[in-house]
């Protein structure tokens, strides 16, 4: 049963998150809050794509595919945003 | 053997299902290019018109987007289970689980249609024609802000309803398949879920929280 | 000899020759090393033939020195041609203060273009010897290029923001000038000629076009048209920045941070009033899209501009 | 192992009829499928692009309007674009090869292979539909906001097309991955994989990773037109530049979807008709990678004159120039094999050495593109058109043509007209080179791009252009006529007519329905050419000539 809770585990944290997420939205936090709101966005992606999704165990190949998807869209985010605002403007 | 591998090119099921996994990962990371750059487009235009994009996300319900996100969260645990219970042969639960994924699925499609219906009744879906009557100070960046929302949250929509499709195939084909397609097959299924579901818990905030 | 066959096109600014000379090299460059290449596969395919007497005993397969060799050379070689184009190209963004400054706008399927005495021309454009010219472009509709082969200078001019080129021309002459950016049905047809006149002639053309409103005055009456002045006018009931001295200065924003009030910054906020709030004042601007086109904003930033009169650069140069 | 023909079947034997090969999961046919309707497509392409040459062969526009000329170029680009070059040597070379030369015996997703094929064939007739309809006048860039707001063609169902063949695409990709991961024969290791397989895995890397980006921005095109959502429209917040960021993301790896497929088929070629190992094995294998990381980081420097910023277009030259090396190392490596060989011409080393020459000066073209300066002038001219013309094809058709004469016997089991394949080889050198190479000197004097009419002091060089594409049509159509007559008529081949090394040559040509009769291991390294022990007969023609009527 231990599977089993492993997963309840990651729901009900997954449930938490979003109502910090949600909850810290009503609190004016200077600008951070949609450093924050992304921040639990990443957490949750994490917890899913670990327990839900095995990558935790799942090996080599699997891990290998994220890597490379992590990588090719910081490439598409930097290039472009080098692009449109390189000037500072 | 009694377990038997689909494609010819492999020797066992276990191998074809670790190919099987190993190909939807790959799948994945596809997707999330194609994720990416719609939210690159987003991130663009969120940049250049803050306070309108901000203004314009108030206008969408808060309630019915977090109890979304809720149900969306919950029908990934659903499939985790049925994952968890197809890998230990325990079939009625698989199936009952599989079930319960694909209602909750069709459970946020619901929701996420009344969503739209009452953004239409608003006034504020500037698609298809539609009247746009928005009061805010920047009612042009506010209409681009809801042409994104609703491009986002359609592209979103349309990959959870072929993965309701999906599992609905999936328990139609579950009584003539044995044990090791059975399988290979919710796991397949159970990853795109995921997926489906990361990519909502990056819509969510991005477009129902900015500086609310 | 070429008997009237073209191989190069004419040199008519500043720049063609430096552009020319890197040309030049990388033609010599790739010249010499796809000869040598040539040379060594059709002389190993000569030699080496099925039945030929050569000798082909000896190490085989790789050779490591020789692989980072040519790797080594082939990086030194890529950095130096990199740094060389990049050096000129850097140019493209600092034009001389003392430009002369012209007004371009594209629209299918023409080049219209306005001289700071208010001067109008389509498809045509007289500049002067000598004398650096800094065209700032904008369209109305699709994506256009300015193109001036014989300038080596070319810009897209892309709807919703400002870009420039500068040249200073060398030759008198007439040139092409062509729209190298796909633009629709007429793409081919967009274009004409840039005239360079020597100064005397090109101020006996500027008179000769008539004394019209010089464009800053033109933007100036626009700005009292549309009620710009209603509200920044000195005096004023709503609160609204002043816009002298502005251009080219920095300016505070609502949001904390600070930016130059560049073109751009001129432009998005009579466009975009909201985006980019100045510190202190209400947003209340309306937005003006849709309501002034391409022609009539380029007018109000010659006016905007001419309010700052140290702001550099200087578009009052010639009168 | 020997093919006995009478007593093995293979796997043309396995039923003829409409249903056998179209509900067929075996990856050979599914290549065949491909090389039918990529030949058409072909072909398509090119008589567009015969229109065209003919009417620029004068200034003036006097054999079409300028209307039909912008559709001529826009559909001769999106056909040749997305429905030969990318799928070209991957559906169909690779799809037959690739499990072959690993020791498979399929893909590892079969059915997706054929599914693949079915998408593409749905997303093509939305492209022939828009063809028919009435065109596409957008060029095959799609630059908003001329294709949002301005086009008058069929640019929605055009732009469908791709984005439905993108998916083709994605899933011929996925499926090479996995392949190449989970099914190599024991004892084949990554250092063992002809660099025919390196090249697809990278090739299919770039497919799985950048063809979704233009997926995205194909979608935005099509809201933009059907729903007036603005996304690249300035006038309701959206920025047309981005479209080139996104577009370009896609569009310049896609070049290297194009070429390096062509650069596997060539180091195969080379050693087998030299009869050397190919030089630098490693460095070519691993360039092949880098080729396909850099290439994502370059795509900028279609867009140094766009109004992206000036810092940018500095970054985007500098990755441009680290993108030539891996390349230009590839040449070296190549030019060196052939030294202390045994070489023989047939056809195949004749288009592969033909490729070598394109591709070197193309490539050595793009220097002048990269460098800042000098692309700010020739940008939008004839210069570029000439450049990539000979890196897709000089290169990739060429090395395409060569693959399919080498291959042709192991796929078919018949040999070709050698004589025909060397008169076709050298056709469509001398006829390229005359199409193309003024199209460099039109560039540098400032002929821009897309033009229906031009000055006339430009027509020199046009009619050698044109002249040349007469005789590189020619060059073109020769194979379709000996190819396909050999298909009823050449002489029977042996399992390995070249004498070459590679799993696919150790099975029966054509190959039984799952390739190998005994699964094979793998001891060697790849190209072991003129190793001590090995000796590989070649073919003779002229001791079987039972079919061989070589004019």
């Amino acid at each position: 049963m231990s599977e089993i809770r492993k997963l309840a585990v990651a729901y009900v944290s997954l449930l938490l998150l979003l109502a910090l997420t949600v909850g810290s939205s009503f609190f004016d936090l200077g600008g951070f809050n949609s450093g924050l709101n992304l921040a639990i966005a990443v957490a949750k992606a994490v917890i899913i794509a670990t327990l839900f999704m095995h990558l935790a165990t799942a090996g080599t190949l699997p891990r290998l595919a994220v890597a490379a998807a992590g990588l090719w869209l910081a490439i598409l985010f930097g290039l472009t945003l080098a692009g449109q605002w390189g000037n500072g403007s | 053997m009694s377990a038997s591998t689909r494609s010819v090119a492999f020797d066992t099921p276990a191998r074809e299902k670790a190919a099987d996994a190993f190909g939807m990962w790959v799948f994945v990371g596809s997707e999330a290019m194609l994720f990416g750059a719609v939210m690159l487009v987003f991130f663009v235009a969120r940049v250049s018109y803050g306070p309108a994009f901000a203004a314009a996300s108030k206008h969408l319900s808060l309630t019915l987007g977090t109890l979304n996100t809720a149900v969306l969260i919950t029908s990934s645990f659903t499939m985790a289970l049925a994952h968890f219970y197809s890998d230990a042969r325990r079939w009625r639960a698989a199936v009952g689980t599989l079930a319960a994924t694909a209602l909750l699925g069709i459970a946020f499609l619901a929701i996420k249609g009344t969503e739209y219906a009452m953004e239409f009744h608003e006034g504020i879906a500037p698609v298809l024609g539609a009247p746009f009557t928005f009061d805010g100070p920047d009612p042009v960046h506010a209409a681009f802000f809801f042409g994104l929302y609703f491009t986002m949250t359609a592209l979103h929509g349309l990959h959870l309803a072929c993965g309701i499709i999906v599992v609905a195939g999936l328990l139609a084909l579950w009584r003539g398949a044995d044990a090791s397609s059975r399988k290979r097959r919710v796991q397949a299924v159970g990853l795109y879920w995921h997926f489906v579901d990361v990519v909502w818990v990056f819509l969510f905030p991005v477009l129902y929280l900015i500086n609310r | 000899m070429s008997f009237g066959i073209p191989f190069a096109p004419g040199e008519a600014s500043s720049s063609a020759g430096s552009v020319d000379t890197l040309f030049y090299a990388l033609l010599g460059f790739t010249g010499a090393l796809g000869g040598f290449l040539t040379l060594l596969v059709v002389g190993y395919a000569v030699k080496y033939r099925a039945g030929s007497g050569a000798n082909r005993t000896g190490e085989r397969g790789r050779s490591l020195p020789l692989e980072i060799g040519w790797t080594l050379a082939s990086l030194v070689i890529a950095f130096a041609i990199f740094g060389w184009g990049a050096t000129l190209f850097v140019r493209r963004d600092h034009p001389p203060a003392d430009a002369l400054q012209i007004a371009g706008l594209g629209k299918q399927w023409m080049w219209e273009f306005r001289h700071p005495g208010g001067q109008r021309e389509i498809d045509e454009l007289h500049v002067p010897v000598g004398k650096p010219v800094v065209v700032s472009l904008a369209s109305q509709d699709v994506i256009h290029s300015f193109f001036v082969p014989a300038f080596r200078v070319k810009q897209d001019a892309v709807p919703g923001r400002t870009t420039h080129v500068w040249f200073t021309a060398t030759e008198p002459g007439r040139y092409h000038l062509f729209c190298a950016e796909y633009c629709g049905t007429q793409h081919s047809e967009m274009g004409g000629w840039v005239d360079v006149l020597p100064p005397e002639q090109y101020a006996a053309w500027l008179s000769g076009q008539g004394e019209g409103e010089t464009l800053a005055a033109a933007g100036e009456k626009l700005f009292r048209a549309l009620g710009c002045s209603g509200c920044h006018g000195a005096s004023s009931k709503v609160r609204a920045p002043p816009l002298d001295n502005v251009y080219g200065r920095p300016v505070a924003l609502a949001n904390r941070s600070t930016v130059i009030a560049d073109e751009r910054y001129l432009r998005d906020s009579i466009l975009q009033p909201a985006k980019e709030v100045a510190a202190g004042y209400e947003p209340v601007m309306p937005s003006f899209d849709g309501l002034v086109d391409e022609a009539e904003l380029q007018m109000l930033l010659a006016y905007l501009k001419s309010l700052s009169p140290q702001g550099p650069p200087n578009n009052e140069a010639i009168r | 192992m020997s093919s006995d023909a009478a007593t093995q079947l293979s796997y043309l034997d396995e039923g003829a009829g409409p249903r056998a090969w179209l509900l067929t999961t075996d990856h050979k046919r599914v290549a065949w499928l491909y090389l039918v309707s990529l030949t058409a497509f072909f072909f398509l392409g090119g008589a567009f692009a015969v229109l065209m040459r003919l009417e620029l062969a004068t200034p003036g526009g006097d054999l079409v309007s300028d209307d039909v000329y912008n559709r001529l170029f826009s559909l001769h680009g999106i056909i040749m674009v997305w429905f030969f070059l990318v799928p070209s040597i991957p559906a169909t070379l690779g799809n037959f090869l690739l499990p072959l030369m690993i020791g498979a015996r399929d893909l590892a997703f079969p059915r997706l292979n054929l599914a693949s094929w079915y998408v593409f064939v749905f997303g093509s007739l939305f492209a022939l539909f828009s063809v028919l309809a009435g065109g596409v006048d957008t060029g095959w860039t799609f630059y908003t906001p001329l294709s949002t707001l301005y086009a008058n063609g069929f640019v929605s169902t055009a732009a469908m097309g791709v984005f439905i063949v993108g998916f083709s695409s994605i899933m011929t990709g996925i499926n090479f991955i996995v392949t190449v991961h989970t099914l190599r024969a024991p004892g084949l290791t990554w250092f063992r994989l002809p660099i025919f397989v390196w090249t697809i895995y990278a090739t299919a890397l770039v497919m799985v990773l950048a063809t979704p980006v233009l997926a995205a921005s194909l979608i935005l095109i099509v809201l933009e037109r059907v729903f007036g959502i603005g996304i690249f429209n300035p006038d309701l917040g959206g920025d047309p530049l981005l479209f080139q960021h996104l577009f370009w993301f896609y569009s310049h790896p896609a070049v290297y979807i194009m070429i390096l497929p062509g650069m596997g088929v060539v180091s195969e070629v080379l050693p087998c008709f030299s009869r050397r190992p190919l030089f630098g094995y490693k460095a070519v294998a691993l360039s092949s990678m880098a080729i396909a990381v850099f290439g994502f980081l370059v795509w900028g420097h279609h867009m140094f004159v766009s109004g992206q910023s000036a810092y940018a277009g500095v970054i985007f030259s500098f990755l441009s120039f680290c993108v030539a090396i891996p390349s230009a190392i590839k040449v070296f490596n190549w030019s060196l094999t052939l030294r202390k060989g045994e070489i023989t011409f047939e056809a195949p080393m004749l288009y592969a050495l033909f490729f070598l020459a394109l591709f070197t000066f193309g490539g050595l073209a793009g220097l002048f593109l990269a460098a800042l300066a000098v692309d700010v002038h020739v940008h939008d001219t004839y210069f570029v058109v000439a450049h990539f013309h000979y890196i897709m094809v000089g290169g990739m058709v060429t090395a395409y043509m060569a693959g399919l004469h080498f291959w042709w016997p192991k796929m078919t089991g018949r040999m070709y007209s050698e004589t025909w394949g060397r008169i076709a080889a050298a056709a469509t050198f001398i006829g390229f080179n005359l199409t193309f190479f003024p199209q460099f000197v039109l560039g540098f004097l400032g002929m821009p791009r897309r033009y229906h009419t031009y000055p006339p002091e430009f027509q020199f060089w046009h009619v050698l252009s044109s002249a040349g594409a007469v005789v590189l049509a020619a060059g073109y159509l020769m194979p379709l006529f000996y190819l396909g007559w050999s298909l009823f008529r050449g002489a029977r081949a042996p399992d390995n007519p070249w004498g070459a090394t590679g799993l696919e040559w150790q099975t029966a040509s054509p190959p039984p329905p799952h390739n190998f009769e005994r699964m094979p291991r793998v001891s060697r390294p790849p190209y072991a050419y003129a190793m001590k022990g090995l000796k590989h007969e070649r073919f003779s023609p002229h001791k079987e000539t039972t079919g061989e009527t070589a004019a």
